[in-house]
């Protein structure tokens, strides 16, 4: 395969600036989350190509990224229970307006 | 394989920006789902089979169908957003510091050695290797997931049932 | 003994046996064959209305209708028209020149039958009345209401016998009663 | 490769035509009526009639319909199930494609398939439609739990994903047949909980709650008609079909069975092997249907958690036990033995409300 390493850490620096862009710009608690899947993914893209192109013997990589593929699950089932426990408290899922522990 | 690469990019690519720049809940969630299966046709490429098909399982199976869940328990169910912007008041805070960091990603990847083509590697990994490490040098951190990933899922549990028991 | 799931594993059982059995017990099946066998009806069901008449030789001679209009005036959703048949004279002869039933309207209450004093107009059991349209085409007129008495007494034997001994008593008492009047023909024959 | 894969897409597709046809003869004489006979002897042209006039039927869409995702829909349906079929191993000389990680393809691909029936609800913009697709994304992703759990049982007895190494570590034994992996304490109780999995994603009918004509219309594809609505039924079939060649190569030995080899003679007869396992399947899959009531949604989610989870994981420990102790009778006796003990255990949990038994006033 013929594809410069740079190409897909370039693919992946793309990306992880999508989903910061979609979790600093955004309102919506959701649009945030799925922001940082988005981040998530770029890293995780970013370690495959690295064990794919220098590393490819050893497993190491494809452990990182299994567990930080299981962590980002994790990550989103605690993130989606929260976004619906103050959606109860504020009726919306506005990021804006959970002020209530600005004092 | 190159058309097959920058295939999947694009498809990558555009699924982000449509996740992160539509008006409608469950469309943005729609490509989304796109972005993941395009990662996994990397995944795929890059003769990652298991993370791939991983990937789809728990992202695409499960992280994407739990978003459109909370969705629907959140929101008007069309999920539209209104009439209100869609974007923050700050939305140029957050445009700027992206392109100011994939701007210092290319200049450093354009930099360094890391442009050039590299050759890939020989044999796959197979799966009974991936088992064996995660059982033997991996143990802790594969324990430690698991914990991880029960507190979670009691965590999900507690945080999002609290309503019902105070009803109670 | 029970278990978890023997319900479940029972009720496999019976349809088991419906299946093979359907196979080969032709009482357990419930469905007909529609267009080539047909379910007998009950002799009292009725759908509309049609016209007896007494030969099969000459039908509108013989119809027992004397255009009376008794039908017409009782029917409650008034779907049946009549006009009285008149010969060059105009003078009327006592039959029908034009019989309609609207079945579209017709409510198949038998009211007509039993205001009918001649016995003329009975209720049909042929329920295959589907047309393509849904308007004239479901206007039954004079020739397709006409039907023998042979097949008012296939379709409702019993209700036929008392009609045709009805009948045939008033002929009797009516001939009886002429007799000595002279050779008068009997009504119901003219032409 | 490309043999395979033009046998997998003709002969299945057939194979799901005359599914329908027998599936609808089946139910009929379940239920003591002829089923299609029509078109053709014995109705066996039903299946082409059925298709053409889902083809020339008008397609509607609604007004408020979500148009593009609507559209996506009913081909999202297709595509995984289809899918499915290529790690299938249809016979010893016959295999789409051998993928060293076909389980977990097969389990991957599957996942995407709720996706459609989400999408199709959602976009429909119809509140029973949006019930379906709520009650079939609830249902998938609690089912598909237990099953991929059971599913694990087999790839730790044989060491692979791949579905080509399962099937060939079921051959050898008495006549081909005794290593069939059904024929284990483990094998045998992951084959129902797999079986009972494989109804309930493909939505089959005591599972149907997506679905459910009598709750909720149509469910997903209420506001689907024309070759849409046939795509989405296609689909589901498929999918059922495709899981039951999984099942079959999982637990009923695959192409194994007497007389199948290496050879053309073997390969054809490994072919006939697989197809007679395959029909078993479906035939056992509408019988099923045919017998068993729709369960309520509560008792749905409620199974798959509290009875079909925990069975999987007690599998999952008699496999460990089966592989380590070498004395095979001791296996047998200590394998089933926990099986049982969790199954009774479980059944005892299950029950908890005690139903006096019903007295019939008037029935004998």
């Amino acid at each position: 395969m013929n594809i410069p390493l740079g190409d897909y850490l370039m693919l992946s620096a793309f990306l992880f600036a999508i989903g910061l862009c979609g979790a600093l710009s955004r309102k919506n608690a959701i649009i945030v989350l799925i922001g940082i899947e988005i981040m998530f993914n770029a890293a995780i893209l970013n370690l495959i190509v690295f064990w794919h192109y220098k590393y490819f013997a050893v497993p190491t990589a494809y452990m990182f990224a299994i567990f930080a593929i299981s962590i980002a699950a994790a990550e989103s089932a605690v993130g989606l229970a929260l976004v619906i426990a103050i959606y109860r408290q504020y009726k919306s899922v506005d990021v804006d307006e959970f002020t209530s522990l600005k004092g | 394989m190159e058309t097959i690469f920058w295939i999947l990019s694009a498809i990558t690519v555009l699924g982000a920006l449509f996740a992160i720049m539509l008006r409608n809940l469950v469309h943005c969630v729609l490509s989304l789902i796109l972005f993941f299966l395009g990662i996994a046709g990397h995944y795929f490429l890059l003769r990652a089979d298991f993370l791939g098909a991983v990937q789809i399982l728990i992202y695409v199976g499960a992280v994407a169908v739990l978003m459109l869940f909370a969705i629907m328990l959140t929101r008007h169910v069309t999920g539209d957003e209104g009439p209100r912007e869609v974007l923050g008041g700050k939305w140029w805070a957050g445009m700027g510091t992206a392109i100011i960091i994939a701007g210092l990603l290319w200049a450093i990847i354009r930099k360094d050695q890391l442009a050039q083509i590299l050759p890939a590697g020989g044999a796959q990994t197979s799966m009974v290797e991936i088992g064996k490490a995660m059982v033997t040098d991996w143990v802790v951190p594969f324990e430690a997931m698991a914990v991880l990933l029960t507190a979670a899922l009691i965590g999900a549990v507690v945080i999002a049932l609290e309503e019902v028991i105070r009803r109670r | 003994m029970g278990f978890i799931g023997k319900g479940l594993l029972d009720g496999m059982v019976v349809t088991a046996r419906n299946f093979v059995g359907s196979y080969f017990d032709k009482e357990r099946l419930v469905t007909v064959q529609y267009p080539e066998e047909r379910v007998q009806t009950p002799e009292n069901s009725r759908t509309f209305p049609f016209l007896v008449y007494d030969d099969n030789k000459n039908p509108v001679d013989t119809m027992r209708c004397v255009a009376c209009k008794i039908c017409e005036t009782e029917c409650p959703p008034q779907c049946i028209y009549i006009v009285m048949d008149r010969d060059e004279k105009g003078k009327p002869r006592q039959r029908p020149k034009v019989f309609d039933i609207d079945t579209s309207v017709c409510m198949q209450c038998q009211i007509c039958v039993e205001v009918c004093p001649f016995d003329a107009i009975k209720m049909d059991n042929d329920y295959e009345k589907s047309r393509y349209g849904r308007f004239d085409e479901l206007v039954e007129h004079l020739p397709d209401l006409l039907k023998s008495n042979e097949y008012y007494g296939r379709i409702k034997p019993t209700e036929a016998t008392v009609v045709d001994a009805k009948l045939k008593a008033e002929k009797e008492k009516k001939a009886k009663k002429a007799a000595p009047a002279g050779a008068k023909p009997p009504t119901g024959s003219k032409s | 490769m490309a043999i395979p894969i033009l046998f997998v897409l003709s002969v299945f597709l057939g194979i799901f035509a005359y599914t329908t046809l027998v599936e609808r003869k089946a139910l009929g004489r379940i239920q003591n009526r002829f089923g299609p006979n029509r078109v053709g002897r014995w109705g066996i042209l039903q299946p082409i009639a059925d298709g053409l006039k889902l083809l020339i039927k008008e397609d509607i869409v609604p007004r408020r319909a979500d148009q593009f995702v609507h559209f996506l829909a009913p081909v999202i349906a297709v595509i995984p199930s289809i899918l499915l079929f290529s790690v299938v191993p249809v016979g010893t000389r016959l295999v789409p494609v051998d993928l060293n990680i076909g389980i977990l393809f097969a389990f991957a691909v599957s996942t995407v398939s709720v996706l459609a029936l989400f999408m199709g609800g959602w976009a429909s913009r119809n509140k029973f439609s949006l019930l379906g697709a709520m009650r079939a994304v609830a249902q998938v992703v609690s089912y598909e739990v237990p099953m991929v759990l059971a599913a694990v049982a087999v790839v730790m007895a044989v060491g692979s994903l791949s579905t080509l190494r399962i099937a060939r570590a079921q051959s050898g034994g008495i006549l081909n047949v005794t290593n069939w992996f059904v024929f284990r304490p483990w094998g045998f109780v992951g084959f129902v909980l797999f079986t009972i999995g494989a109804m309930a994603e493909s939505a089959r009918t005591p599972f149907d709650i997506p679905e459910a004509e009598s709750e909720i219309i149509a469910g997903y594809h209420t506001e689907y008609s024309g070759f849409k609505f046939a795509l989405f039924q296609m689909g589901e079939y498929l999918a059922s079909i495709a899981m039951a060649g999984i099942t079959v190569t999982m637990f009923l030995g695959g192409y194994n069975g007497p007389g199948s080899g290496p050879g053309w003679v073997g390969g054809l007869i490994s072919m006939f092997w697989f197809f007679i396992k395959l029909a078993f399947m479906i035939v056992l899959n509408i019988w099923i249907r045919g017998t068993w009531p729709r369960v309520r949604v509560d008792q749905l989610l409620g199974f798959a958690w509290k009875v079909l989870l925990p069975m999987s994981i007690a599998n999952i420990v008699a496999v460990g036990m089966w592989h380590y102790l070498t004395f095979r009778p001791l296996a047998w006796v200590a394998t089933t033995l926990w099986l049982v003990l969790w199954f009774v255990t479980l059944s005892k949990l299950a029950a908890t409300e005690n139903v006096a038994p019903r007295t019939y006033r008037y029935a004998s």
